[in-house]
């Protein structure tokens, strides 16, 4: 098993992405505070990349992988600033940004 | 110039319109100032058109026909003769004055000016329009601000008034609507009102419905819907309430203005379209049912003196109907006088009843009601005012010296020639028209003032209002002195109109002699 | 112990430790910061993964925008001293249930999968290839993708604004 | 008459006084404030004056020119050209014309002067004087019109003068009652005025000759008698309708209602308008279209019967009248009787002479009147007058000539022109006219001698404060007394008719206007005398001087009771005379009441049919549409709101889910996620995995709700969505 822990392989780098990806589900699942749940969004893509760029490097051999990882970045800035934006929003109408305070929209 | 003037009469008020509605809602004063402004210059185009019109020829003058929905052939055709100049002048002179007898409107102030002046522009577009497509159009165009400027500024019964009104005269329009479809279909589409009399010639003579033929049935379909306009028994009692209802100035035009499209239409479109249909219609639908009108607007009027409510609006409304009775029984007797009368006539009562309306509107504002019962010896306090009034009403009695006096004599000496016992009953009815008149006077104007008056200060006529009636007064004054300066606008217009009537009638079947 | 697995160990811990203090800090601002180490140390990976622009790209991005961002919006939302309100977290029992679960199942997958391997693993400069890439067969997502930035600049800017209700 | 000599100073004679009410009208009350009274009086009495002065001026223009060229025209202003009627403004003078226009502007003057006395308290003096001349300028538009149409703009004025000036007094209701009568029923003869002149026109249109100028008219209103029209010739129809226009202005049964009440305008106002010169109108128009009524012996007829009705009629009234003013109101309307009479046998220039000779004495009695009523203090009952003899000579003197003239006695104005029409009447053939003229004659001479008595001689009846006040009235009120009575004492000798030697100069000058058209009539007898002539003449002095005996027995010496008269027949005559046989109650009953009637008809018609139907029209629309919407709520939106409620009360269960938390939804999502990837491992059974699905989803998400919710999960839900309101 040394030589499976020693040679970097591709599982080395999906546990690790593995490992990312859950810490980043329990931080949404358990977060009050929305800007938490946003920092949860970016581990869990994050953990998504490294994925892409694993199976870029180890599978594909080819780029496809990492323009997909680029995508990724560039939609999680945007997500980012949007949701950013909207948290904003939400503390200047209702001076908190729990999400629990924050359900009108409850059915 | 020439060809553009009678397109800017139409479209400075749209233009006006839209600058009223891009101005800031407070500025009401600007907001008044503004529909001043466009009223003038259609006013003095009129003044431009009357120096520069020539009446001794009935061709239509300033024309410009251009294409408008080529496919289905309508054109932007407008023009005026003799007839549509002396009305298209009428709504010049008047629009002005109403939106100086507007001032006092207080309530969301720039709409009422941009429904005005849209309602000039489709006033103007009527008189003006020998494309019946057209014609229909600013027709139609009339109505919608009409129904909104009673509806919105009237009185305490408006919405019934209004709605009377707007389902009165849609039943007219729908019926003008099919008449104007069926001679499109059968002129190979054309909706030209001055190649269509060639179409009646393709009608069969034979009868097709209650032993009416085809031409007789379209007249009385157009008939209808200009007898609701005029308004013609019994088609007129949205006339009292929409006057009653309708503010001041919307009162001049209604009565000023609207009541001459029902005439003017019938000489515009039924006579030269239908004439041997005019020829056998005219003397019971116009002659006697214009005497009718005479003395049951009379005597309605009459009735207002003692018959509740007392109101003197109500009043004037029913002396309009009588008054258009004038006007159907001077057009349906072919004589010269006659014709001349009518058209005369519909001018004379243009003015008259506007300073009549208008007057009845000065001391609404003051007194805010206008029961004839209500008042008394207004001569001594309003005395200006009083002077104002007499005129007015002698004028509307006819009384010599005044322009209503000639447009009647012509009218009854015209029908006599034709009809004897309505023009009997047209001139028997002065008698009820000096009745019903003196006695507003003296309920209202003499004896003595009624104790609460007599405390109150009732103010004198304002200027503003005085710049309402005085030109009024001097034109009615002018034209009892010198009728030609009407007359020989549309003496040539109608002579040409008469003998198209008669050459059919020549034709066809004799007119029935009475 | 080959440089490269140290170098991976190193860097998978600071990652995963980074991201375990973001899930479990009491403190949203350490949660913030701690937030840096994750996106360093996935920055490290992907250059042991032969990706060097898009490592450029993430400390780029991650750190220098969206870090920047979230630090900004911890800060400008006040009550961030109160601890157990800023970064109140519940229901940790069915959410770790959940989590283990989901952990245990791609563990699973990762375990029993047999991934496809290529025999070329290259390391070479990527920069050129994923430009090409973007003006070739990704040229429609690539346009997209600056309309979709755009839209998100005017969205984020009207959405902020203090008129908006 | 195509000699017709154009000249342009016509106009001024109508202009004059029409400039001078407009400066008092417009600027009159200015004019009275700042220069006083004085001016306004000056400006009215002097326009009139010119307007004598050119109308003198036209007088000797014409006596200059030989009989058969006697006609002067102006034409001012291009008015009316349509067809064939071609009208100007335009000023006609022939010897007729010329005799009216210095009737009126040299008496209507004179009253004018007196007017300045009389009215000198009254604050609208300015209103009075245009109102006057106005008068003036219309009716003598009327006397100098050249054609119908400016004729009926003088017939029209003078009607709008008199209801101006009836009703001056404005702030009493009876005044302008009498002012609206007045216009009202002249309207009336209006009426017919118009209608005759469009049977005129019309008439003479069929035969090719349209026209409505006068003397175009002349030489073809022949054809007139040649066309008939609802049954009867057009030229009697014609003349009848004018004659009705006579009626109304010259006061004739049955229009003469109006006359008595106008006497509740000024003195002068009755002087002027009620006797001098508007009544005479109707005279003078049957006069200008003499032509026309000798076309028609019916016409003629009617006009002779109703002319010496309303004489003896109105004279019977005159009998039992206390009102000073209306004693000369109801001999006024007699003696246009007896005007209309002459016209009605023909014998126009002896109605014209009438006319002029009645214009003095009847002026001078009603300025002599308003004399009295001056003195008196507005007094107008002559039971409380008397003995004023003494008090006012001049006003006596003049009113016992007038009053002279008026009775026939000779050889005063009233002997020549009455009896002269007396005798027309009996040579035409008329001997019952004449039977009923004669008895109006004594009647007059009766009770214009009981006004006298009653007025001037005997004990003053009067209240002691208006006693003490009793004055003759100012010289500017007397002097125009002494000219009009002398006018009452000379004017008959212009036609001192050939039985008594004279020339009748006055029918010689009018000669040439009646001579044209027809010759007999007139013509035919007036130049034979015939010794019944001197027999009539002695019998109707007799009964008049026998009037005057009565009446000097009743009211001066008392020795015979007027009771004696009244009392007979149980009283009845003389309470039907007294109340002027209640004619005014009769119109009121039928006509009045009948036009009420019809308004009120016409009224309700409009309300309660027209509108019936109209709202009718509406409220079936309306309950159509209510019948259409009731259908749709019911039955169409029955269903519609049945599954809307089914979807609404599930939905109203399942909305408790949206808790609107986030971490909730990502708890059921990711659970969601978790279950699908145990589901192939447990069962390959559809069922049994979709039953477990099922479990799965509920305890997910239950659980998950029970973490996370802060309220109840289940409420009843409410129905009917319309009244629900989300939280």
């Amino acid at each position: 098993m040394s030589g499976a822990l020693f040679e970097i392989g591709l599982r080395h780098f999906l546990c690790v992405s593995l490992f990312v990806f859950v810490l980043g589900l329990y931080c949404v699942l358990t977060r009050k505070n929305a800007i938490g749940i946003l920092m949860g969004v970016e581990l869990i893509l994050n953990s998504a990349n490294i994925n892409y760029l694993a199976f870029s490097h180890f599978s594909s051999g080819r780029y496809d992988g990492q323009v997909f990882a680029l995508f990724v970045i560039m939609l999680a800035a945007a997500e980012a600033v949007i949701g950013l934006a909207i948290v904003l929003g939400i503390y200047q109408n209702f001076a908190t940004i729990d999400v629990e305070a924050t359900d009108n929209l409850q059915g | 110039m020439e060809s553009y003037v009678l397109s800017l009469m139409i479209f400075l008020p749209l233009v006006g319109m839209m600058a009223v509605l891009c101005l800031p809602r407070q500025a009401e004063d600007l907001v008044r100032w503004t529909a001043l402004l466009f009223t003038l210059p259609t006013f003095f185009l009129g003044w431009w058109l009357y120096a520069n019109f020539d009446g001794s020829t009935p061709d239509l003058q300033f024309v410009v026909k251009v294409p408008w929905i080529a496919s289905y052939n309508i054109n932007y055709f407008v023009g005026v003769d003799g007839v549509s100049i002396s009305m298209v002048l009428l709504t010049a002179f008047l629009c002005p004055l109403c939106v100086v007898a507007s001032w006092g409107i207080e309530r969301a102030v720039k709409a009422y000016f941009a429904l005005f002046l849209l309602l000039e522009a489709a006033m103007v577009g009527v008189f003006c329009a020998m494309d019946f497509f057209l014609f229909y159009i600013f027709w139609e165009l009339m109505l919608l601000p009409m129904y909104f400027l009673i509806g919105i500024w009237g009185g305490p019964r408006r919405e019934y008034a209004a709605i009377k009104f707007f389902l009165y005269t849609m039943l007219g329009s729908v019926l003008m609507l099919v008449a104007m479809l069926v001679f499109y279909f059968h002129s190979e589409y054309s909706f030209d009102l001055t190649r269509l009399a060639t179409v009646t010639k393709s009608f069969s003579a034979d009868p097709v419905l209650f032993g009416l033929n085809m031409p007789q049935i379209l007249w009385i379909a157009l008939f209808i819907n200009f007898a609701v306009k005029i308004p013609a028994f019994p088609f007129h009692t949205w006339l009292p309430d929409a006057h009653v209802e309708a503010p001041t100035a919307i009162s001049v035009i209604l009565a000023g203005v609207l009541l001459k499209m029902g005439t003017y239409g019938i000489l515009r479109v039924n006579y030269p379209l239908l004439p041997e249909a005019t020829a056998q219609l005219a003397p019971y639908l116009l002659g006697a049912l214009g005497a009718w009108n005479i003395i049951y607007g009379a005597l309605c009027a009459l009735a207002q003196c003692f018959l509740e409510p007392k109101d003197l609006k109500k009043l004037v409304a029913y002396s309009s109907i009588s008054h258009m009775g004038y006007v159907m029984l001077g057009m349906a007797s072919f004589t010269p006088q006659g014709i001349n009368g009518a058209v005369l006539q519909m001018f004379n009562h243009g003015t008259i009843t506007a300073m009549l309306f208008l007057i009845v509107g000065v001391i609404y504002d003051r007194a805010h009601h206008r029961r004839i019962d209500g008042f008394g010896g207004l001569a001594m306090v309003m005395p200006i005012y009083t002077g104002i009034m007499a005129l007015a009403f002698f004028a509307a009695m006819g009384l010599p010296g005044l322009s209503a006096f000639i447009s009647e004599v012509l009218v009854l000496l015209g029908a006599w020639q034709k009809y004897k016992i309505p023009t009997l009953i047209g001139a028997a009815t002065v008698i009820l028209t000096a009745g019903y008149l003196l006695w507003a006077i003296q309920q209202m104007f003499l004896g003595r003032p009624r104790e609460e008056y007599a405390q109150m200060h009732l103010s004198e006529i304002s200027g503003r209002e005085l710049v309402t009636l005085v030109p009024l007064a001097i034109i009615v004054l002018i034209l009892g002195v010198y009728p030609h300066a009407m007359l020989d606008l549309f003496d040539a217009s109608l002579r040409h109109l008469n003998s198209l009537v008669l050459a059919a009638a020549a034709q066809g079947t004799a007119i029935a002699l009475h | 112990m080959p440089m490269k697995a140290i170098i991976f160990y190193l860097l998978a811990l600071l990652t995963v430790g980074s991201a375990a203090v973001v899930a479990f800090s009491r403190n949203i601002v350490y949660s913030a910061f701690s937030l840096l180490g994750t996106f360093m140390g996935v920055a490290g990976l992907y250059v042991l993964l032969a990706a060097d622009f898009v490592a450029v790209i993430q400390v780029l991005i991650y750190v220098g925008g969206i870090l920047v961002l979230i630090i900004f919006a911890v800060m400008l939302t006040h009550r961030i001293d109160d601890v157990a309100v800023s970064n109140r977290s519940v229901g940790r029992i069915p959410a770790a249930v959940i989590v283990v679960s989901v952990g245990v199942l791609m563990g699973t997958a990762i375990v029993s999968a047999r991934w496809a391997q290529t025999a070329n693993v290259r390391v070479a400069p990527t920069t050129a290839g994923i430009g090409d890439a973007f003006l070739g067969p990704y040229i429609l997502p690539f346009e997209l993708a600056s309309v979709v930035l755009l839209v998100a600049l005017i969205g984020a800017i009207v959405v902020s604004r203090k008129e908006i209700r | 008459m195509e000699h017709a000599v154009l000249v342009s100073y016509l106009r001024w004679i109508v202009l004059l006084p029409l400039l001078g009410a407009a400066v008092n009208g417009i600027v009159g009350a200015a004019i009275q404030k700042r220069y006083g009274k004085g001016a306004i009086s000056v400006i009215a009495c002097t326009v009139v004056g010119l307007a004598f002065l050119f109308s003198l001026r036209a007088f000797l223009h014409l006596w200059g020119l030989p009989p058969e060229q006697r006609f002067l025209l102006d034409r001012l202003l291009y008015w009316i050209h349509i067809g064939d009627l071609n009208v100007d403004i335009a000023f006609w003078v022939d010897p007729l014309s010329a005799v009216m226009i210095l009737i009126v502007t040299g008496i209507g003057g004179l009253i004018h002067v007196y007017a300045v006395g009389y009215m000198h308290e009254e604050e609208s003096y300015w209103r009075f004087f245009t109102f006057l001349n106005l008068f003036t300028a219309a009716m003598l538009t009327l006397v100098l019109a050249d054609n119908f149409l400016l004729m009926f703009v003088g017939w029209e004025g003078v009607g709008l003068c008199s209801y101006a000036l009836i009703g001056f007094w404005y702030k009493e209701h009876a005044n302008t009652s009498a002012g609206n009568k007045a216009f009202i029923v002249n309207r009336i003869g209006d009426a017919g005025f118009t209608l005759g002149v469009f049977t005129i026109f019309w008439g003479l249109g069929a035969a090719g000759h349209a026209s409505a100028v006068f003397r175009d008219i002349v030489p073809y209103a022949h054809h007139l008698a040649e066309i008939s029209v609802l049954g009867v010739p057009a030229a009697t129809l014609a003349a009848l309708f004018l004659f009705v226009g006579a009626t109304g202005k010259s006061a004739q049964i049955p229009l003469y209602v109006w006359l008595p009440d106008a006497m509740a305008g000024p003195t002068p106002v009755s002087a002027l308008i009620h006797a001098a010169t508007m009544v005479t109108a109707g005279v003078y128009m049957m006069a200008r279209l003499h032509f026309l009524f000798s076309l028609s012996p019916v016409a003629l007829n009617v006009v002779a019967t109703i002319g010496a009705l309303t004489a003896l009629f109105a004279a019977t009234i005159g009998l039992a009248q206390n009102d000073i003013k209306r004693v000369l109101a109801y001999s006024t309307v007699s003696q246009l009787g007896y005007m209309v009479l002459g016209a009605g046998v023909g014998a126009f220039g002896a109605a014209i002479f009438h006319l002029m000779t009645h214009a003095f004495f009847k002026a001078c009695l009603f300025l002599g009147a308003g004399s009295v009523i001056h003195a008196m203090g507005g007094e107008q009952d002559m039971r409380r007058m008397g003995g004023l003899k003494e008090k006012m000579p001049y006003t006596f003197w003049t009113f016992l000539i007038s009053t002279a003239a008026i009775a026939g006695i000779p050889p005063l104005a009233g002997f020549f022109s009455k009896d002269e029409i007396l005798w027309k009447v009996f040579a035409s053939g008329h001997r019952a006219l004449w039977v009923l003229g004669f008895l109006g004659a004594g009647l007059t001479a009766f009770y214009m001698s009981r006004q006298v008595f009653m007025v001037f001689f005997g004990e003053c009846r009067a209240d002691h404060h208006t006693r003490h006040h009793l004055h003759e009235s100012p010289p500017v009120m007397t002097y125009p007394l002494l000219i009009l009575a002398a006018g009452a004492l000379f004017a008959g000798f212009l036609g001192v008719p050939a039985a008594l030697g004279g020339s009748n100069r006055f029918e010689q000058w009018l000669e040439p206007v009646f001579a044209v058209g027809h010759g007999h009539g007139a013509h035919a007898v007036h130049h034979a005398v015939e010794p019944i002539e001197y027999l009539l003449m002695l019998v109707s002095v007799g009964i008049a001087l026998a009037g005057i005996f009565l009446a000097y027995l009743m009211y001066y010496r008392g020795s015979l009771s007027p009771d004696l008269f009244s009392a007979a027949a149980g009283g009845k005559p003389y309470e039907w005379i007294y109340n002027k046989y209640y004619i005014d109650e009769l119109y009121y009953a039928t006509f009045v009441r009948l036009t009420f009637f019809f308004c009120w008809l016409g009224a309700s018609f409009d309300r309660y049919v027209i509108d019936f139907i109209v709202d009718g029209a509406a409220r079936v629309a309306a309950f159509l549409s209510w019948l259409n919407g009731w259908f749709d709520n019911l039955v169409i939106d029955g269903i519609v709101n049945a599954i809307a409620d089914a979807t609404f009360a599930l939905g109203n269960r399942l909305r408790q889910v949206q808790t609107g938390n986030i971490n909730l939804y990502l708890y059921v999502i990711v659970g969601a996620v978790v279950a699908v990837q145990f589901l192939p491992r447990l069962s390959s059974d559809i069922l049994t995995t979709i039953l477990f699905a099922v479990v799965v989803a509920l305890i997910v998400i239950g659980g998950a709700a029970w973490v996370f919710a802060r309220r109840p999960l289940w409420r009843p839900p409410v129905l009917r969505g319309g009244t629900t309101q989300s939280h």
